[in-house]
């Protein structure tokens, strides 16, 4: 049977507040961001709408397709504002 | 040259540190926390930034500026934090030997920075709940 | 606002009397004197002004930038007398609600400076006779 | 017989240069900036191409072809180099 991965993972803005929390280890067995997005957006509510979030991998942007590897440190980027 | 910072923004310093010699022209950019938006009165603006990836960015978007312009350098510095009206939260400066290529230059860096960076920006108002807002929504500086 | 100046530019100054809170962008332009001009070695500048007529051309360009552009308020200085590399010949200063109009309001301010504004340039070499420089033939900077 | 003008002359730059003063007041029947241009260039040596020369008037740009009145400060403006 498929092990889970472990991933860190880091909340920013938006989803840190509704994550109430900066970071956190996780087991999961989402093959992908996306869906490792939808089960957190369930956990969390964070916006359903996956559209507009962007996802970061050891610190480089990636696709929400890329495979996930356990040991990754993912970050959701929700609509940024710089400026 | 890009930076993330805690602290108030040393225009004079980062333009003193910028200029050189050869530089006959020099344009910069400073968008600061303006007392509205959208119709709304805005008392104090908190940014936040994922701070290893915005620097990356930051760095890319500088080469992108040089290999599309003619420019001597370019520096730029972004705030994090709680900021109040008045305050500059972002500031990009660039040297060229002519205005027309450190006006381009400034100019992109700036649109760049302002869709590209993982940055965010929290709105707190007057008689309102304070707001993450974004890009679109926001019209921008 | 406009003015002829016979001392060294502070654009730090000139900067805070042109902010206010409801500014959310701020752009600048500084024209300095380069090291070099058309293959040249340049060792210092001599601007002279026909001050009465440069301030009347200057105030209307400062009003055709408010008619043509959103921005909330525009600021000039150019100097007069003998300059030497790095000196400030020219500073322009906009500030707008929104980063596109002050930009866009801040070159067309310095493009029309340099070609309408009773000014002219003296050209100090290393090697050769110092030379009056023509907007057309100096490729500006 | 028509009466000479008096008008006062300003020069800037190479012009002050060549005329050697600031300032002048002198009589002349040029009923126009470039007629009056033709018969200082003779006299200074300005560059004889008139075409690059434009002309205020009592602190107003005017055309070369204006009709100048006794008394007008005249002040000849070559090619400028602001910035």
């Amino acid at each position: 049977m498929e092990k889970p991965k472990v991933l860190n993972i880091h909340y920013y803005a938006m989803l840190r507040e509704k994550a109430g929390k900066r970071e956190e280890d996780i087991e999961s067995f989402a093959a992908t961001p996306l869906e490792l997005y939808k089960d957190l957006a369930g956990e969390y509510g964070f916006p359903s709408d996956s559209r507009s979030i962007r996802v970061s991998i050891n610190e480089e942007f990636q696709s929400m397709d890329t495979a996930l590897c356990s040991g990754d440190c993912v970050i959701f980027i929700p609509p940024v504002a710089g400026g | 040259m890009f930076t993330i910072s805690d602290v108030s923004i040393d225009t004079d310093l980062l333009t003193k540190e910028l200029i050189n010699s050869r530089a006959g022209a020099f344009v910069c950019f400073e968008g600061r926390v303006r007392n509205h938006n959208d119709g709304e009165e805005v008392t104090s603006l908190e940014y936040e930034v994922y701070e290893e990836l915005a620097l990356k960015e930051a760095l890319r978007i500088v080469e992108e500026a040089k290999e599309k312009f003619s420019v001597l350098e370019l520096a730029g510095v972004h705030r994090q934090g709680h900021l109040v009206i008045g305050d500059i939260a972002v500031w990009i400066g660039v040297i060229a030997e002519h205005r027309g290529s450190a006006f381009d230059a400034c100019r992109y860096m700036i649109d760049e920075i302002k869709h590209r960076l993982p940055i965010w920006k929290k709105e707190h108002y007057i008689n309102k709940e304070p707001k993450w807002v974004q890009c679109s929504e926001h019209h921008g500086t």
